[in-house]
C-alpha cells in the first residue's frame, strides 16, 4: 500500500520537477550517500540526517523518507547500503530509494530495519509537506499544507507563499493559508502579520485552529492576546453549538448498535415469547462468521476484502439462522407453554456455544478488519462522523426497515402474526404452525447473525461478545414494550441518546447506571413499555 | 331512579381504547335486591363495563357509584370486592392448582390482610360454611380434587361458589352457562334464580333460552350504549336490537 | 396462633428434611474436628468450606423459590440483596482488620489508604460492631426490596417486565459497586479479613462454627418458608401466582402480599450472603452480575421449582456439579453444564423433586387426604400437582394465544 | 425425597473422598495451575494455562525435578473470584500440588492470598499489577509500577516532550492506583492539575466516542499531549477502533498502554495505530536467542505459527524456572525451604538479561517500551539502561513511602515500616 503511495509520489514528483526547475538540483551521487546516512545512529542521528536529506530541497529524497515513516526502510547489513523494502511472503525486495528500481532481494537477516518512532515520524510528515506542496495531485498538496499546518513550522512560509501564488484549487489554497498562518504564528514576524494569522484561523474555527489560538492567546500579550481571546470565544460558542449535534449523533449511533443487538430479540422473544438466552451467542457467531469470511478472502482472494462484509451478510443470516431453526427443533419446540423453561434451556444453550466457538476459535480475539470504506472519518462542521458508525446506523435501519417489510408484507410475515396471534385458528387454516415457528425463530437468530457482523466491525470478536449485549437487549425490548417492532426502534434509539447525553456529565458508569435506573422508574409509571397494546385484551 | 336509592349507578360513561370507543355514554342503574342480564352482540361492551364496575378499567369520563355513595371510580379491585361487588368471569377463572376446598376457602369472607393469612387458622364456622357451598354448587365429591381437573361446567359453578362465599352485595356473572350443557344451563339458571334471592346479580349473557328462563329486566347494550331496556319479550319487540343481532 | 404456625411448618417430610439437616450439621464439624487426618471419615477442611458454601447457596435458592415458585415473581435479580448482605458482613469483618492491615491504619481499609481516603466515609460507621452489622445485613436487603417492590407491585409490574427490571437493578447495582468512588473497595472488594466476633476466621473450628451456623439458618428460614406456604397466606401466594387478577377480585390486596413475601425472600437472600463472605473469604461487586442471578434460578428449576427441598437439593446439586466439572473437565465443562440445564429442562420439567415425588407421594396421596377429611387443618401436601408444583397444568392456554390479544407473559 | 437427600449425603461423600485420597505420596511433583478457562477472562488467561504446560512439558523432557516428573494439575476458576479461592484451596489440600502458577486479575489474587497464607503454598503471579503488596507465599513476577508506568511517563516526557496528560483507565484497583501513583509523580515533575485528565469507564466498555472525542478536545489545547492508557484487556479493541476512525494519529497524540500486549493487538488491524506505544518488560519482537527459541517451541507446542508471545508469558517463563532453579537448590519442594532459597536465584529472561528474585518477591526487570507495527508487534524504540527492581511500595503514595518488603531472616516483613522501625504498616 505504503509503496503504491510512494509510487505515485514519484510520479507527482517527477512532473513538478519539471514545473519548478527552480529547485536545487543534486545528483544521485550526492542524494545516495546522505540517503544510507540514514541508517547510523540514534534517532537523533537519523533525525538530523532527515534534516539534511530536506535541506537538499530536492524531492527525489520525498520516497526515502515516505518508506522511513512507514516503516520500510531497511540497510543492506553487508556493505550499509540503504533501500525501499517490498515484502512479499518470506521475500524481501530490494528497490533504490532514488531511482525507484528493483535491486534484487534479500533474505531477513541480511538486512537491518532502520527504527523510526513518533517524533522522527512527526519530522518526515513535516518535512514531506513542504517537499510536496507543488505536486500535481491536489490531495498530495492538501496533504501537505495540512502536515505544514500541524508542524507550524516558520521555515515552511516561503515555500507557502510560492504555493499559495500558483494553487488553483480554492480548497487547497485555503488549506495554504491556514497553514502559513499557523507558521506564521510560531515565527518570529510583525504583529500584523500574525493578526491577520488569528484571523485565518478564527475563520477556519475547528479545534486544530482553536487548539493553535489557545497556544497564541498564552504566549504573547496585547492586541495579538485580544484578537486571539475574542476568536477563541467565537470558536468555542460554535464548538459548544456542534458538541449537542455530535452527542446526538454518538446517541443515535449507540442506539443503533443496541437495536441491531435487540431487534432479532424483538422477534425471538418479543413476538414469539422465546426468553432466548442464547440470543447474544447469535450475535457472536454472526461476528465468527465474518471472521471465517475474512480468514478466507485473505488467505485466497485478498482482492475481495473490501466486499468481505457483504459476503459475511448473507453466510452469517444463513449460520445464526440454521443454529436458530436448530435449536427451535430441538429444544425450544418442546418448551412452548412453559416459557421459563426456555429461559433455562437456552442458558444452557448459551453456554455450550460460547464454549463451542472457545474450542474452536481459541479464547482470544480474532481480529476482523475494517474494509476501507469502513474506515476514517469526515467532518460535517465541527462533527466528526467515523464511517464506520454512519454505515452502522444506515444499516440498522434498513434491517429494521427489511425486516418490517418481511413481517407486514410477505406471506411468511402473514403466517408469522397468525401463529403467533393465534395457533389453532392457523394451524385449522393449513399454516404448518411448527415450521412457522421452526422459521420465525431462525429469521430472528439469522437477524441476529447479521447483527453480529455489523458488531464485529466496532467491538471484540471473542467468545464473550453475545455476553456483552444480552442484558442491553433485553432491557430495549422490554423497554420499548414487548412485541412491537417499532417499539424496540423508538426504544434503542432513546435509550442510546439518554445514555450519550448523560456521559459527559456523569461520566460513563453513573451514565449507564442513571439510564438504569431510569428504565426500572420508567417500567413503574408504563408497566407495558413504551409501546403498550391497550384494551381489554391486555390481561394481566 | 335515583342515585341515592340504587345499589349501582353508571351514569355517562366513556372509555376508549386507542380510539375505539368500548363504552360510549353508558348509563345504567341496578336497584338493591334486583337481578338483571344483559344481553348484546359481541364487542357492545358488556365486558369492559363489567371491567369499570370492578376497577380494573378507568373510566375516561362519567360516573359509577356503588350503594349511591361510594365512588367506584377511585378504588381498585380489591377494594371494591372487599366493598362487596363479586365477579365471574366469562372465562371459569379458579386457582387451578388449589384445591375446590382451597379454592372456596380463599374466597370466603374473612380479612384479607397478609398478616391476618398468614397467622389465620381455619374455624368451625367457617369449615361449615365451606361445607354448604359444596353442597350448594354440587361439588362436595371433588372437595380434595384439583381445580383443574374439574370440567369445564364445574369450572363455573366452582366460580360461582366462590362468588356466594366473598357473600358481597351484588354479584357481576359473565356467561354463566356458556359452554355448558343443556342441563347443566337449567341447573345454572336456578343456581342463579335461588342467589337473587338475597343477592342483587347482575347476568351477562348471550344465551337468549337462559335468559329468558331468568325471567328478568333486560339490558340491551350495542357500541358502548344502552339500546333498549325491559323485559325480554319487550326488547326482542325493539326493532333496532333485531337488527342489530342480524348485524345489518 | 404462633405456635399453630410454627406447627404448620412440621410433618414427616418436613421432619426428613430436618433430621438429615441435623445430621449434616453436627457430623460435617465433629467429623472434621474430631476425627484424626487419616481417618477415612475425616472431613477435610477443603470440604467443610466448600459445603458451608452449598449451604448458603441453598438458603439463597430457597429465598428465590419463596417469591418464584410460590408467588411467581421470578426474579433475576435476588444475587443483589444476597450480594448486599454479603457487602454488610463484609464491612463488619474489615472494620474488624483493625491494625493488621498492610499499612496498619486502625480505622480505614487499606483500600482506603492506598487510594488516599482521609476519612471513614459515613456510611461505614457502625459496621465495627457485629449487632449493627447483623442488623444491615436483614435491613439493607429488605428495606431496598421493600422500596423497589412498593413501587414495582403498586404500579402493577408483572412478568416478564419485573423479570428484567430485578435484572437492571441487579446490574445498576453492580456497575455502582465497581466505581472505586463509592468506597466498598471497587472491582476488588473486601477482603482479607482477619477475625469475626474475635474468632481467626482461618481457624478450623471457626470455620466448623460458620458451617453450623448456616445450617442452622438454613433450618430455620426453611421452616419458617414452609409455615409461610402452608399457611393461608401460602394459598394466597399461589392463587396469586396462577391467577393474580382473580385474586384481586377476591379482595387481596396482591401488591401486598408481594411485597410481603419479596421483601421477606430478599431477606433471606441478605442473611445467604452475610454467611457466605466469611466462609468465601471475599466479597466483590462480581456477586451482582445478572448471569448470577439466572443461576440461582436454574438451580432452583433443576431441584423443582415451587418444593423448598426443591430448591435447596438443586443449589447443592448443581453446585457440587460445577466444582466437580472444574476440577475434572477444565477445558469443556461448560459443555456438561449447559448440557445438563438443557436435559433437565427438556426431561425433567419438575425438576428432579418433582419426578422423585410423583411415584413417591401418589402412594401416599390416599392417606393424607383421609387424615385430612378426618379433621386435620392441613390440607393433602404434595399431590402429584399440588399448590406447591409449578403451574404447568394449563399452560398451553396461555402461550398458544400470544401477542395481539394477549401480551407473550413469558415469565409467569 | 430419601433418594434426593441420598444423593446430597452422596454429594458430601464425594467431595470428602476426592479430598481424602488425595495425599498418597506420589512420584511426581505436582504444580497446580490456577487460570480462568471461561468466563470474561478466559480470553486473557488461556494463553498462560496453555504456556504453563508447554514449560512443564519442556521441564519433564529435561528429565524433570529432583528426579521426579513434574504433572500439571489444570483446574478452572471460570472468571469468578471466590471460585479461585475455592479452586486455589481445592488445588493444595486435595490435589497436593507443591507450588501454583496463576491469577490474573488482581481480586483473583486477593482472593486467594488468604487461602496461600493459610496453607503455606507458593503462588506466582505473572502479571504486571498496582503493587501495594508484599505476601511471602506469592511471588510476583510481573511489573510493579515502577517497571512499567514510571519508565513509560518518563519517556514520553522526555522522548516526546508531552505536557498534557490523559490518564484512561477502567474502573479498577490497578489503574486506579497506577493513576494515582502517576498523578503524583506527574504533579512532583511540575505538571500543573489542568493538564491531567483522568477519566474511567467500567470493564468491557464499547463505546468509546464520547471518550475518544473528549481526548481530542483536551488534545486541542496548544501542547503537545498524551494518553496513559490502563485500560484493561476487552475494552481495548473497540478504544483501539474508535481512536483508528477518529483519525488520531500516534504523532499527534501518542497512547502509551500498560495492558495492551501482543495477544490483545492479535484481534485488531494495526495499521492505523501504528506508533502508538506499550511499555513492557518483554517483547515478543526482543532479538535475543532465547526468545527465538521460546517462540518455536511456543509454536512446536501450540500448533499455530500465528499464535503470538507475550509479557506475562515470560513472567511465568521466568517465575517457572526461578522455581525450578529455588527447589533444586533447596533439594525439596517444602515451601518454606523454597521461600528461604528463591530469593537472589537469577535466570535468564527473554530480553538477552537475567532476572533475580529480589527480597521483596519481586524480581529484576527490564523496562521496553515500544511502538505499535502494523503486523501487530512492537518495536522497542527504547529501553532501560539496566534492569529495575520491582517496589512492592510505591515511593509516591502517602500511605506506602515509608513501607519496604524483605522476607529474609531476620526481618520477614512484607510491610516494615522504616519510620518507626515495626513491622505492620504504619500504625502503632
Amino acid at each position: 500500500m505504503s509503496l503504491m503511495r510512494s509510487f505515485l509520489l514519484l510520479l507527482s514528483l517527477a512532473a513538478s520537477l519539471l514545473a519548478t526547475p527552480a529547485l536545487a538540483q543534486s545528483d544521485a551521487a550526492t542524494l545516495r550517500p546522505l540517503i544510507n546516512e540514514l541508517a547510523k545512529g540514534k534517532y537523533s542521528e537519523t533525525e538530523k540526517q532527515i534534516g539534511a536529506l530536506v535541506a537538499t530541497g530536492d524531492p527525489q529524497v520525498a520516497p526515502a523518507l515516505e518508506a522511513l515513516s512507514d516503516g520500510d526502510l531497511y540497510a543492506r547489513k553487508a556493505d550499509g547500503e540503504v533501500f525501499i523494502i517490498k515484502k512479499a511472503g518470506k521475500a524481501y525486495t530490494l528497490i533504490d530509494p532514488l531511482t525507484m528500481e528493483t535491486a534484487g532481494e534479500a533474505s531477513k537477516r541480511e538486512i537491518k530495519k532502520i527504527k523510526v518512532n513518533n517524533s522522527l515520524r512527526r519530522v518526515i510528515r513535516s518535512a514531506l509537506g513542504s517537499l510536496t506542496l507543488m505536486a500535481p495531485d491536489p490531495a498530495v498538496r492538501m496533504a501537505a499544507a495540512e502536515a505544514i499546518f500541524k508542524a507550524k513550522d516558520p521555515d515552511g512560509i516561503e515555500a507557502l507563499d510560492a504555493a499559495i501564488a500558483a494553487e488553483a484549487d480554492d480548497g487547497v489554497r485555503k488549506k495554504m493559508e491556514e497553514a502559513r498562518a499557523a507558521a506564521v504564528l510560531n515565527s518570529d514576524m510583525d504583529e500584523a502579520a500574525k493578526l491577520q494569522a488569528v484571523s485565518t484561523l478564527g475563520t477556519m474555527g475547528n479545534r486544530d485552529a482553536l487548539s493553535r489560538l489557545i497556544a497564541v492567546q498564552s504566549s504573547s500579550e496585547g492586541a495579538l492576546r485580544e484578537a486571539a481571546t475574542t476568536e477563541i470565544t467565537k470558536i468555542e460558542k460554535s464548538i459548544a453549538a456542534w458538541d449537542a449535534a455530535q452527542n446526538i449523533w454518538y446517541g443515535l449511533s449507540l442506539g443503533s448498535v443496541l437495536l441491531l443487538a435487540a431487534i432479532g430479540l424483538a422477534i425471538t422473544f418479543g413476538v414469539m415469547g422465546v426468553i432466548n438466552m442464547a440470543h447474544g451467542e447469535m450475535v457472536m457467531i454472526g461476528a465468527y462468521v465474518t471472521f471465517v469470511v475474512q480468514e478466507f478472502i485473505r488467505s485466497s482472494a485478498p482482492g475481495l476484502f473490501e466486499y468481505s462484509l457483504f459476503i459475511a451478510l448473507p453466510l452469517a443470516f444463513l449460520t445464526s439462522g440454521l443454529v436458530g431453526v436448530a435449536i427451535e427443533r430441538g429444544v425450544i419446540r418442546w418448551l412452548y407453554g412453559r416459557p421459563l423453561e426456555t429461559l433455562l434451556a437456552t442458558w444452557g444453550i448459551s453456554l455450550v456455544l460460547q464454549q463451542a466457538v472457545r474450542s474452536i476459535f481459541g479464547p482470544t480475539n480474532r481480529e476482523v478488519g475494517n474494509p476501507d470504506w469502513m474506515s476514517g472519518a469526515f467532518e460535517i462542521g465541527q462533527m466528526t462522523i467515523t464511517y464506520n458508525r454512519m454505515w452502522i446506523i444506515v444499516f440498522a435501519m434498513l434491517v429494521f426497515a427489511g425486516l418490517m417489510l418481511v413481517l407486514k408484507k410477505t406471506p411468511f410475515g402473514l403466517y408469522t402474526r397468525a401463529v403467533t396471534q393465534n395457533r389453532r385458528m392457523a394451524a385449522s387454516m393449513g399454516i404448518r404452525t411448527p415450521w412457522i415457528d421452526a422459521l420465525t425463530f431462525g429469521l430472528g437468530s439469522g437477524i441476529a447473525g447479521i447483527a453480529g457482523v455489523a458488531l464485529s466491525q466496532i467491538d471484540n470478536v471473542s467468545p464473550n461478545l453475545g455476553q456483552g449485549y444480552i442484558i442491553d437487549s433485553f432491557m430495549v425490548v422490554v423497554f420499548g414494550g414487548v412485541g412491537n417492532l417499532w417499539g424496540t426502534l423508538v426504544g434503542a434509539m432513546t435509550l442510546g441518546v439518554v445514555n450519550k447525553f448523560l456521559e459527559p456529565y456523569a461520566g460513563a458508569v453513573l451514565g449507564k447506571i442513571f439510564v438504569l435506573v431510569f428504565i426500572i422508574l420508567f417500567i413503574q409509571k408504563r408497566p407495558r413499555g413504551l409501546f403498550a397494546l391497550k384494551g381489554r385484551a391486555v390481561e394481566a | 331512579m335515583a342515585r341515592s336509592s340504587s345499589l349501582l349507578y353508571l351514569d355517562g360513561v366513556s372509555v376508549s381504547f386507542d380510539g375505539f370507543k368500548a363504552l360510549n355514554e353508558l348509563s345504567l342503574t341496578i336497584a338493591p335486591g334486583e337481578m338483571r342480564a344483559i344481553i348484546g352482540p359481541n364487542g357492545a361492551g358488556k365486558t369492559t363495563m363489567m371491567d369499570v364496575i370492578t376497577g380494573k378499567t378507568r373510566p375516561d369520563s362519567g360516573e359509577v357509584f356503588f350503594n349511591g355513595t361510594v365512588d367506584l371510580t377511585g378504588e381498585d379491585e380489591a377494594s371494591i370486592a372487599e366493598l362487596g361487588i363479586g365477579r365471574k368471569f366469562q372465562k371459569p377463572t379458579v386457582f387451578e392448582s388449589h384445591t375446590v376446598w382451597d379454592n372456596l376457602e380463599l374466597a370466603l369472607k374473612a380479612p384479607r390482610g397478609p398478616f391476618a393469612t398468614l397467622f389465620h387458622v381455619i374455624s368451625g364456622a367457617e369449615k361449615k360454611q365451606v361445607d354448604h357451598l359444596l353442597d350448594l354448587i354440587r361439588l362436595g365429591s371433588k372437595r380434595n380434587e384439583l381445580a383443574a381437573n374439574l370440567s369445564h361446567g364445574q369450572k363455573q359453578w366452582l366460580e360461582i361458589g366462590m362468588l356466594l362465599a366473598q357473600d358481597p352485595k351484588l354479584l357481576l356473572v359473565d356467561e354463566p352457562a356458556a359452554g355448558m350443557t343443556d342441563a347443566e344451563t337449567a341447573e345454572t339458571a336456578e343456581l342463579l334464580k335461588d342467589i337473587a334471592n338475597d343477592h342483587s346479580v347482575v347476568v351477562v349473557e348471550h344465551d337468549m333460552v337462559f335468559v329468558r328462563s331468568l325471567g328478568v329486566k333486560v339490558t340491551v347494550l350495542h357500541e358502548g350504549s344502552v339500546l333498549a331496556e325491559g323485559s325480554l319479550d319487550h326488547v326482542s319487540a325493539n326493532e333496532r336490537v333485531v337488527e342489530v343481532y342480524l348485524g345489518r | 396462633m404462633m405456635s399453630s404456625f410454627l406447627f404448620r411448618a412440621m410433618d414427616a417430610r418436613a421432619g426428613l428434611f430436618l433430621a438429615i439437616m441435623a445430621a449434616v450439621i453436627i457430623l460435617v464439624p465433629a467429623c472434621n474436628l474430631l476425627l484424626p487426618e487419616g481417618s477415612t471419615f475425616h472431613v477435610p477442611n477443603y470440604a467443610v468450606t466448600l459445603m458451608g458454601k452449598y449451604l448458603t447457596y441453598a438458603l439463597l435458592a430457597l429465598a428465590v423459590d419463596l417469591v418464584w415458585g410460590y408467588c411467581g415473581i421470578l426474579s433475576l435479580g435476588h444475587a443483589a440483596f444476597f450480594a448486599l448482605g454479603g457487602y454488610a458482613m463484609g464491612m463488619y469483618l474489615m472494620r474488624q482488620i483493625g491494625t493488621r492491615g498492610v499499612y496498619g491504619d486502625p480505622i480505614l481499609p487499606d483500600f482506603m489508604v492506598f487510594l488516599n481516603w482521609g476519612e471513614l466515609p459515613w456510611y461505614w460507621y457502625g459496621f465495627d460492631m457485629f449487632w449493627f452489622a447483623a442488623l444491615m445485613v436483614l435491613l439493607v436487603p429488605g428495606v431496598l426490596a421493600f422500596v423497589f417492590g412498593w413501587f414495582a407491585f403498586r404500579s402493577r409490574v408483572t412478568g416478564v417486565y419485573l423479570s428484567i427490571i430485578t435484572q437492571a437493578l441487579t446490574y445498576a447495582l453492580l456497575l455502582a459497586f465497581f466505581r472505586n468512588d463509592m468506597g466498598f473497595g471497587g472491582n476488588n472488594g473486601l477482603t482479607d479479613f482477619k477475625d469475626i466476633l474475635g474468632f481467626d476466621i482461618q481457624a478450623d473450628t471457626t470455620r466448623a462454627g460458620l458451617f453450623a451456623a448456616s445450617g442452622l439458618a438454613l433450618v430455620l428460614c426453611f421452616l419458617i418458608c414452609r409455615a409461610i406456604t402452608r399457611s393461608k397466606l401460602g394459598k394466597v401466594l399461589v392463587a396469586v401466582r396462577d391467577a393474580e387478577s382473580r385474586t384481586r377480585f377476591l379482595g387481596y390486596r396482591v401488591e401486598h402480599y408481594k411485597l410481603f413475601v419479596w421483601t421477606l425472600s430478599a431477606m433471606m437472600a441478605g442473611i445467604a450472603g452475610a454467611l457466605y463472605v466469611p466462609q468465601v473469604g471475599i466479597i466483590n461487586p462480581g456477586e451482582f452480575a445478572p448471569a448470577n442471578s439466572i443461576e440461582v434460578v436454574i438451580w432452583v428449576a433443576v431441584g423443582g421449582r415451587g418444593t423448598l427441598v426443591g430448591a435447596v437439593l438443586g443449589a447443592v446439586l448443581v453446585n457440587f456439579a460445577k466444582t466437580w466439572f472444574t476440577a475434572a473437565l477444565p477445558d469443556i465443562w461448560l459443555f456438561a453444564l449447559g448440557g445438563l440445564f438443557v436435559v433437565v429442562t427438556l426431561f425433567l420439567p419438575k425438576g428432579i423433586v418433582g419426578i422423585v415425588s410423583q411415584g413417591w407421594t401418589a402412594l401416599r396421596q390416599r392417606k393424607i387426604s383421609e387424615d385430612y377429611e378426618a379433621g386435620s387443618d392441613e390440607p393433602p401436601s404434595q399431590a402429584p400437582q399440588s399448590p406447591a408444583s409449578p403451574a404447568n397444568v394449563s399452560p398451553k392456554t396461555s402461550s398458544s394465544t400470544l401477542p395481539a390479544d394477549a401480551e407473550p407473559q413469558p415469565a409467569e | 425425597m430419601k433418594k434426593t437427600f441420598a444423593k446430597l449425603a452422596l454429594a458430601g461423600l464425594m467431595a470428602s473422598t476426592i479430598a481424602g485420597g488425595a495425599f498418597a505420596e506420589d512420584d511426581t511433583i505436582k504444580v497446580g495451575i490456577l487460570h480462568s478457562l471461561s468466563g470474561t477472562m478466559a480470553i486473557s488467561e488461556t494463553t498462560l494455562k496453555d504456556a504453563m504446560l508447554m514449560l512443564i512439558e519442556e521441564q519433564n523432557k529435561k528429565g524433570g525435578l529432583l528426579g521426579k516428573k513434574l504433572e500439571a494439575v489444570v483446574v478452572d476458576p471460570a472468571s469468578d473470584w471466590p471460585l479461585f479461592a475455592e479452586k486455589a484451596r481445592e488445588l493444595i489440600e486435595v490435589n497436593g500440588v507443591d507450588a501454583v502458577f496463576g491469577c490474573w486479575t488482581s481480586v483473583s489474587r486477593k482472593s486467594v492470598l488468604p487461602v496461600f497464607e493459610e496453607l503455606n503454598s507458593l503462588l506466582f503471579y505473572p502479571v504486571q499489577y498496582e503493587g501495594e503488596e508484599s505476601q511471602r507465599n506469592v511471588f510476583y513476577t510481573g511489573a510493579a509500577p515502577n517497571q512499567q508506568a514510571i519508565p513509560a511517563v518518563d519517556y514520553l516526557m522526555n522522548e516526546e516532550g508531552v505536557e498534557r496528560w490523559v490518564l484512561a483507565g477502567t474502573d479498577y484497583v490497578y489503574p486506579r492506583t497506577t493513576n494515582k501513583i502517576l498523578e503524583a509523580y506527574l504533579k512532583s515533575k511540575g505538571v500543573a492539575d489542568e493538564d491531567i485528565m483522568i477519566n474511567y469507564t467500567p470493564f468491557g466498555h464499547s463505546d468509546w466516542q464520547t471518550i475518544v472525542s473528549d481526548i481530542k478536545t483536551f488534545g486541542s489545547a496548544g501542547k503537545k499531549t498524551a494518553v496513559v492508557s490502563t485500560i484493561n484487556g476487552d475494552a481495548n479493541v473497540p478504544f483501539y477502533k474508535e481512536l483508528g476512525n477518529a483519525g488520531i494519529k500516534a504523532e499527534d497524540i501518542p497512547v502509551v498502554a500498560f495492558s495492551v500486549g501482543e495477544e490483545e493487538l492479535a484481534g485488531l488491524d494495526t495499521a492505523p495505530l501504528v506508533g502508538h506505544l506499550a511499555a513492557w518488560n518483554y517483547f515478543q519482537s526482543a532479538d535475543t536467542e532465547a526468545n527465538a527459541e521460546f517462540i518455536d517451541a511456543w509454536h512446536a507446542y501450540i500448533g499455530d505459527d500465528n499464535r503470538v508471545t507475550n509479557d506475562p508469558m515470560e513472567a511465568h517463563f521466568i517465575g517457572f524456572n526461578m522455581w525450578v532453579e529455588a527447589v533444586e537448590k533447596a533439594g525439596t519442594t517444602d515451601p518454606d525451604a523454597v521461600i528461604d532459597a528463591i530469593v537472589g536465584v537469577s535466570v535468564p529472561n527473554l530480553t538477552g538479561g537475567y532476572s533475580a528474585m529480589m527480597p521483596n518477591h519481586h524480581i529484576t526487570k527490564p523496562v521496553l517500551i515500544g511502538e505499535i507495527q502494523d503486523d501487530g508487534q512492537f518495536e522497542t524504540v527504547w529501553e532501560t539502561s539496566g534492569l529495575v527492581v520491582g517496589d512492592a511500595w510505591s515511593d509516591y503514595l502517602e500511605g506506602s513511602k515509608d513501607l519496604i518488603s524483605d522476607w529474609r531472616a531476620p526481618l520477614s516483613c512484607g510491610n516494615f515500616n522504616t519510620v518507626t522501625g515495626k513491622c505492620g504498616g504504619s500504625g502503632s
